[in-house]
């Protein structure tokens, strides 16, 4: 493994606070997750990549923007492993670099509607930018 | 009755009716709704990482002012009261996060999670009674037939929410029966409508808000009710049309007497 | 205090009389005016010299453990930290119940006479307890004083004026409330110390006992019927000072019989002749299993078991002794 | 290594009280291992770590041991369901009162050896030996007068 | 003064290469009360064991040392020949100078001292010690089984045919347990009532078997040997003794809407209920919850039907109390509540159930008579879907960390079952993983992929909705990494088990430990594996740990031969090392009562005579019988009445000395 990946996996393993080796692998997470079609690595797979310390494939996954944080797979975990505690962890770890940003101040008028939300642009901004 | 309130951004501005009705309604029931002094935006979203510090720190402001106010602190926007929720949890379990917050923030009286935050919901069940609220209902929903959407953020995790059943929960569907009508449960009414994703992907959102509003309107549903401002704009912006989707307040208010229906059920948004 | 004293003759007169208790244990003058000593009286005449003020610090439970043998009822005059003796001797089985009569009797701290002397005081006469105010008559004339500052170290650190056990009270409402101080800051500067350091205190404060054995004579906790230090088998045995057993020995090992089961009333110091401060292992004790298994005050019921007879399976390594701070 | 006055190598006397389901057995298997520990440690049987009195490990002490250790099964292993849970309650105490009394830190210790770790126990013994060699001889709780008693 | 002799082992050169035995012997002489001393080759052998009875008859021994190999090689076998040379085997010291210090050390000047110093403690504490007498008690013959289930049955029907009596307590109407519903067994397919209703036949017929169905272990008290239980039989609102079983009261009862217990619920029964056709006894019992004559006094229909007289309203409960040398905890299981599981929307939709409730759709006597229908509709499923592991192998609050072991293997029989009637119906399993240790399981379940069809689906499933009368089954198929979306008719979750709720307070009772689950403790996890760490408590069955059928029986086989092995002994002979009270000494405190693990203390009023004092105490005695010697009293004891023989306080601080000095 690369030394920053692996440093990577210590820093994610850290900020997420999970225990990714309590995972027994049933799969509950990616039985449960409302978006997984729209994830190209699924929440299953998070747990056992990171355990690996398969960073970088995560880094560039789709998936970290298909997350919806609704917490069904923390929820239904019979292990109580939260695996979107992974995937925010991962998230951080993009955006936090500045140019990993994903949403860009100059973007966001073009998609607003007059009836969204406050609160979504800042989860938008939360989630997508530092 | 009294609380501390915090209403939150969007309660402000764009979901203002759910805020107004709400105050109405409080104030028909005698509860004591202060809205607390000098808030700030919770953040909307509840920073998971534990190495987020700075991101935490608003919704700690709002739970020591009410700390400080000693009262319990009141919410009613979902995302609100989750992130409030769990960071006063967080602030009441992790030594760790305990500490630094505390250091960053230089409290004269350090703050661990002394604040009881109720949401605007338990308030009504736990405080007054839904047969209380029942017995108060001028204007009973007779024949209506009305599906409650939970959405995320109220319910899970469970295990810190500590809201309701969070694969079956009732509290809505029992605030709908104490105002005369008939709850329509369907079994999606707690997976995720997909409403963060609708600035990046309309269509999945999309999908995902049908599917929820289809399995209501089969059901029955003649109307759909929320707590959370994002599932309100993604059902209703997102969603099949068929059936109006509206704060639970709004019915709250309009059954206590207190507010007068502007246009039918759902004014003009 | 006199109130009180007025209270428990005219109770005592009145359940002596119709027949209720046979006998009164209360306290009646000593030798001098400082040491009212513990006595029984039978007849409602004897009670006038009943008498209760602010150096009837002895403590009467343990009396009852001979008195209950007897037929009859006892009535007794409990302070509130004497109940906590009193319950534990209960659950001990050592004191019938149904033999005793409780009186629990309002406390405004007791006096030291130690500090007393310090501060000039002899040939006492006569007092006057004003609540917070103190007036001696002396053979030498007047001294006034402010009560809390002349409190045994026992009640300096009272564990509370609420009487655990009783039957009746005979507390005045006017009695008057100090405010204590931590029973264990002495524990925790002792702790605070190296051990070298803390090896020398009890060297020095040890090496004077003299083996009178009046601490284990008032202890409510040490009532075996025959105590190890006397028993040829227990392979501890030692009647008299005769060698460096009394620094290294004999209160450890009291202190740990007693642990976990020590009310924490601090007679053993208060008899001391010598003046050791043996309610500072008990205190370690106490302090210790507080900080490991919970708070825990004996004798606060009858019911229940001690630290010591029971456990957890998640309970604290011993190694814990030596990683914790402090030197 | 520290000198005596005679200029031997000082060799630390060693108690060691070990319950005889687990750590008596953990000890023979030591033996049968072939694993050296120090010569000074020697071991008392008991029943099991519930019977040792804290006057043991006085007595121990006040007739020149350097270092006392107890030996019992883990925490749920007991032969006797829970003996050494009590006994860790009464050793925690009591060390804690030693420290407090001024004799040094390290003199006594608890360690929990199954019949199986023959390795755990010569380690235990060895890693003790070191730290007692290191405080070197105990004086704060020695009966210098101490002889055969009359028991 | 005693007479001790001292025996050094040279256990060829295992103690010999690093310890001068010959220096232990005579360093040995000079220690106080030892008048012989001397070496050999080896000890154990014939020619040692010779040499010792010879030095004890010829110098009137009174004790020996043996310095030798550890006490748990060889300490028996030196009580023996201390025994035969009419020496008391307890005044036998082992001082261990082979796995604790020739082997350990290998310097021969150091080994040698320190075995005189081994030799010495040996010495000393054998000084302090006096011959010690095991006390014997009496053996009553008859043994008591807790739970009459299949585990239950059996242990009866084996102590029994070897000839001792034999109650079996049964908290419900009928014996037979949960193995009475299911429907066919695994992995040979043939039907459970056909195997059991002969055996529980057997055990109502059997004349040295006592059935208190309907009854409960009300308390207990005494020691292994000699138990007094006293049972509750509970009040069955008919007597059994007129009852003739017609079952003319059950048909006429007015009162038809309580759940069947037997049934899981998926029926209805009377108020007055037989619970199944083969019940035994086969006397029916009145639910007075549901009876209308109990709720309103108005009714009484099936006393007027009864021929025989049988029904008694004003029956009461009664308390029978017996004695028994063994008790045997059987008292089994149930599957866990599935309240904090509504992902799978079990308390939802009446068409998720439960495996067992799904055994009961199967079995020709239940509720659809055999016919696999849906409850809701009484429609057959064309699709079935199964989940394995909900509630087993989980951490969190609702769960249970343990596998319960049944589900793979009942799963794959359910699958069969489906397929092989109707064989148009789609069955999926999903499973975390598939486990099949046991004899021709693996065959079993693999015959249900290969041969049946069955689809098994690597994964959990996440959510069950229920959409259009169908179960939309939302799960994982980790295989193919894909979220698999299956319409189904029936959803049946395998709930993890648990014990029985009554077997905690039982356990407390009998002082038999139980770990954090529940499940009963074993005296040792491979060696004693049916016995409870309480003398005379034996386990059997699922209250120990999860197991199927066939291991439930070997157990309650084994159970019952460890029973068979104490019920043959006419007298026990307990362990002499135990505690003793000094009576005169003793304070009446009960703390030693507090924490013996066995409740082996009691307290009594005894006249104390001490220094002249006469006088009525209350003093702790210690029943020898259930004392296991552990010292927990010793220690505690604030008066040091209590000691412990053979290892007395004054006997390790001699040794103490010994090695101090």
């Amino acid at each position: 493994m690369h030394a920053d990946e692996r440093k990577e996996a210590e820093t994610i393993i850290r900020a997420s606070g999970v225990n990714v080796r309590k995972c027994m692998k049933c799969g509950k997470c990616s039985a449960t997750c409302p978006n997984f079609d729209e994830m190209d690595i699924h929440p299953h797979r998070f747990v056992s990549m990171v355990e690996e310390g398969d960073i970088f494939a995560l880094m560039q996954s789709k998936s970290l923007w298909r997350c919806l944080s609704c917490f069904a797979c923390v929820e239904r975990c019979p292990r109580g492993v939260e695996p979107a505690n992974l995937i925010e962890a991962v998230r951080l770890e993009v955006i936090r670099p500045l140019a990993g940003n994903r949403l860009r101040p100059e973007a966001i008028p073009a998609l607003l509607d007059e009836k969204i939300p406050q609160q979504l642009i800042v989860s938008a901004f939360r989630k997508y930018s530092k | 009755m009294k609380f501390s309130y915090y209403p939150g951004c969007t309660l402000k501005t764009r979901a203002a009716e759910l805020d107004v009705a709400a105050r109405q309604a409080a104030e028909a029931l005698g509860v004591i709704m202060e809205e607390l002094p000098e808030w700030q935006c919770c953040g909307a979203v509840y920073p998971i990482a534990r190495d987020e510090l700075a991101t935490r720190l608003s919704a700690v402001r709002a739970l020591d002012g009410a700390k400080r106010l000693k009262n319990p602190l009141l919410t009613l926007c979902s995302a609100c009261h989750h992130v409030i929720k769990r960071v006063n949890n967080d602030m009441q379990t992790d030594d760790d996060m305990r500490a630094k917050v505390n250091s960053y923030m230089d409290l004269d009286d350090p703050y661990s999670g002394e604040t009881k935050v109720v949401h605007y919901l338990e308030m009504l069940r736990d405080e007054i009674g839904f047969d209380k609220i029942r017995e108060r209902v001028t204007q009973p929903m007779k024949g209506r037939r009305i599906s409650a959407y939970y959405g995320c953020m109220l319910l899970r995790p469970s295990t810190v929410m500590r809201f309701d059943n969070p694969e079956n929960p009732s509290i809505l569907e029992d605030f709908i029966a104490a105002l005369g009508a008939e709850p329509i449960r369907y079994p999606y009414r707690n997976e995720c409508c997909g409403g963060y994703i609708s600035i990046e992907a309309r269509d999945v959102a999309r999908e995902m808000s049908r599917k929820i509003m289809n399995s209501a309107v089969k059901r029955g549903a003649d109307t759909i009710i929320t707590a959370c401002p994002v599932c309100l704009y993604n059902l209703n912006e997102n969603g099949t049309g068929e059936v109006p989707v509206v704060y639970f307040t709004e019915l709250l208010a309009e059954s206590l007497g207190v507010k007068e229906p502007e246009g039918g059920l759902v004014h003009a948004r | 205090m006199r109130r009180v004293r007025d209270m428990m003759r005219s109770r005592a007169g009145e359940l002596l009389k119709d027949g209720a208790v046979t006998r009164v244990l209360g306290w009646k003058s000593g030798e001098f005016y400082y040491d009212p000593t513990p006595s029984f009286f039978d007849t409602e005449e004897s009670l006038d010299e009943l008498v209760y003020n602010g150096f009837s610090a002895a403590m009467l439970s343990k009396y009852l453990i001979e008195a209950t043998k007897k037929e009859g009822r006892v009535l007794v005059f409990l302070k509130p930290c004497d109940t906590y003796s009193f319950n534990h001797l209960l659950k001990e089985h050592k004191v019938d119940r149904e033999k005793t009569y409780v009186i629990g009797v309002g406390c405004g701290g007791m006096l030291d006479i130690e500090k007393l002397r310090a501060l000039g005081v002899k040939g006492i006469e006569s007092m006057e307890e004003l609540g917070e105010n103190l007036v001696i008559h002396t053979l030498y004339g007047d001294k006034k004083f402010a009560r809390g500052d002349v409190l045994l170290e026992k009640c300096a650190t009272c564990k509370g004026l609420e009487h655990k056990a009783s039957d009746e009270l005979a507390v005045p409402d006017e009695l008057w409330e100090w405010e204590t101080s931590d029973r264990f800051a002495r524990v925790s500067e002792l702790e605070g110390m190296t051990s070298g350091e803390r090896f020398a205190f009890w060297r020095g404060e040890l090496s004077r006992c003299i083996r009178c054995n009046a601490c284990r004579n008032a202890c409510p906790v040490c009532s075996c019927n025959k105590c190890v230090f006397d028993n040829p088998r227990s392979g501890v045995i030692a009647k008299a000072n005769a060698d460096t057993f009394e620094e290294n020995m004999f209160h450890i090992i009291r202190a740990f019989h007693v642990a976990g089961r020590c009310t924490d009333c601090g007679e053993c110091s208060r008899v001391c002749p010598q003046n050791i401060p043996l309610h500072l292992l008990n205190r370690k004790f106490i302090k210790d299993i507080n900080a490991f298994y919970g708070e825990y005050q004996s004798g606060e019921s009858v019911d229940g078991k001690s630290p010591l007879t029971e456990f957890r399976t998640g309970d604290v390594e011993p190694g814990i002794v030596h990683e914790r701070g402090g030197a | 290594m520290p000198i005596n006055e005679e200029g031997a190598a000082f060799k630390p006397l060693i108690v060691a009280f070990c319950c005889n389901w687990c750590s008596y057995a953990g000890a023979d298997l030591a033996g049968s291992s072939r694993l050296n520990y120090p010569v000074n440690v020697k071991v008392i049987r008991v029943p099991c770590s519930c019977r040792v009195n804290p006057l043991f490990i006085l007595r121990a002490f006040q007739r020149g041991a350097d270092g006392v250790i107890m030996c019992g099964c883990h925490p749920g292993d007991c032969h006797y369901t829970s003996g050494n849970y009590f006994a860790r309650r009464r050793m925690a105490l009591l060390f804690s009162m030693l420290d407090y009394l001024g004799i040094e830190r390290g003199r006594t210790r608890v360690e929990w050896v199954s019949a199986a770790e023959g390795a755990k126990f010569a380690n235990t013994m060895n890693q003790f030996a070191e730290t007692i060699s290191a405080l070197g001889e105990c004086r704060r709780l020695e009966d210098i007068r101490c002889v055969e008693s009359e028991i | 003064m005693q007479k001790i002799g001292v025996f050094v082992c040279w256990c060829g050169s295992n103690i010999a290469a690093t310890v001068d035995v010959e220096a232990v012997a005579q360093a040995s002489l000079s220690e106080p009360g030892v008048v012989f001393s001397t070496n050999y080759q080896y000890m154990c052998s014939e020619g040692g064991q010779s040499a010792i009875r010879n030095a004890i008859a010829e110098h009137g021994l009174t004790g020996i040392v043996v310095c030798a190999c550890s006490p748990r090689m060889h300490e028996a076998t030196f009580r023996k020949t201390a025994a035969v040379a009419g020496l008391n085997p307890y005044m036998v010291e082992i001082a261990n100078i082979r796995e604790q210090c020739s082997w350990i050390h290998r310097d021969k000047e150091e080994g040698t001292k320190k075995a005189i110093i081994l030799a010495r403690a040996a010495v000393a504490k054998l000084n302090r010690n006096v011959p010690l007498i095991a006390g014997e008690s009496q053996v009553i013959k008859r043994a008591l089984v807790i739970g009459g289930g299949i585990a239950g049955i059996q242990t009866a029907l084996d102590v029994a045919d070897a000839g001792y009596e034999v109650d079996i307590v049964e908290k419900t109407p009928t014996i037979g347990g949960k193995m009475a519903m299911l429907d066919k067994t695994f992995p040979t397919l043939d039907c459970a009532a056909c195997i059991l209703t002969p055996k529980m036949v057997d055990a109502s017929a059997h004349e040295k078997i006592s059935l208190f169905t309907y009854s409960e272990v009300e308390s207990v008290s005494g020691f292994v040997g000699n138990f007094t239980v006293n049972i509750r039989k509970k009040a069955r609102g008919v007597n059994s003794d007129l009852c003739t079983g017609c079952g003319v009261c059950i048909e006429k009862c007015p009162s038809k809407k309580a759940k069947s217990e037997f049934n899981q619920g998926l029926c209805n029964r009377s108020a007055i209920y037989i619970p199944f056709a083969q019940a035994i006894p086969n006397v029916p019992v009145i639910d007075r919850e549901s009876c209308i004559k109990f709720q309103t006094g108005k009714c009484g229909v099936c006393e007027k039907v009864c021929t025989a007289k049988a029904i008694d309203y004003a029956q009461e409960d009664e308390i029978i109390t017996r004695q028994y040398g063994a008790i045997v905890l059987a008292t089994g299981f149930k599957p866990i509540s599935l309240e904090s599981y509504d992902e799978f929307q079990y308390n939802q939709c009446p068409d998720v159930i439960t495996s067992l409730e799904f055994e009961r759709i199967c079995n020709a006597a239940g509720p659809t008579k055999g016919k696999v229908l849906r409850p809701s509709d009484h429609e057959p499923p064309k699709t079935v879907v199964f989940v394995q592991c909900v509630g087993s192998r989980a951490t969190v609050e609702c769960g249970k960390t343990y596998c319960s072991k049944i589900c793979c293997m009942y799963t794959a029989k359910h699958a069969m079952l489906l397929r092989e009637k109707y064989p148009d119906t789609e069955v999926y399993v999903f499973y975390i993983d598939v486990r099949t240790p046991g004899k021709s399981f693996d065959e079993f379940y693999r015959r249900a992929v290969e041969e049946y069809g069955v689809h098994y689906i690597k994964g959990m499933v996440g959510k069950v909705a229920e959409e259009d009368g169908r179960l939309i089954v939302q799960g994982s198929d980790l295989i193919a990494d894909k979220q698999v979306i299956i319409e189904a008719d029936m959803v049946v979750l395998a709930a993890a088990i648990e014990p029985d709720p009554t077997a905690r307070s039982l356990g407390t009772m009998f002082t038999a430990s139980m770990d954090t689950n529940d499940f009963f403790t074993e005296a040792h996890p491979k060696l004693r594996p049916v016995e409870s760490p309480t003398a005379g408590i034996y386990l059997s069955g699922l209250c120990q740990g999860p197991k199927d059928i066939p291991d439930t029986v070997a157990q309650a086989g084994a159970a019952a031969s460890k029973v068979i092995g104490l019920l043959s002994k006419d007298k026990l002979v307990g362990n002499p090392c135990v505690a003793a009270c000094n009576e005169p000494l003793c304070n009446g405190c009960s703390t030693c009562e507090l924490v013996c693990p066995y409740g082996a203390i009691t307290y009594e009023e005894h006249l104390v005579v001490d220094h002249g004092v006469r006088e009525t105490r209350r003093v702790s005695c210690v029943n020898e019988a259930i004392c296991q010697g552990c010292g927990a009293c010793t220690v505690t004891c604030p008066s040091g009445a209590m000691d412990l023989k053979g290892f007395t306080n004054l006997q390790i601080m001699a040794e103490v000395d010994a090695i101090c000095r």
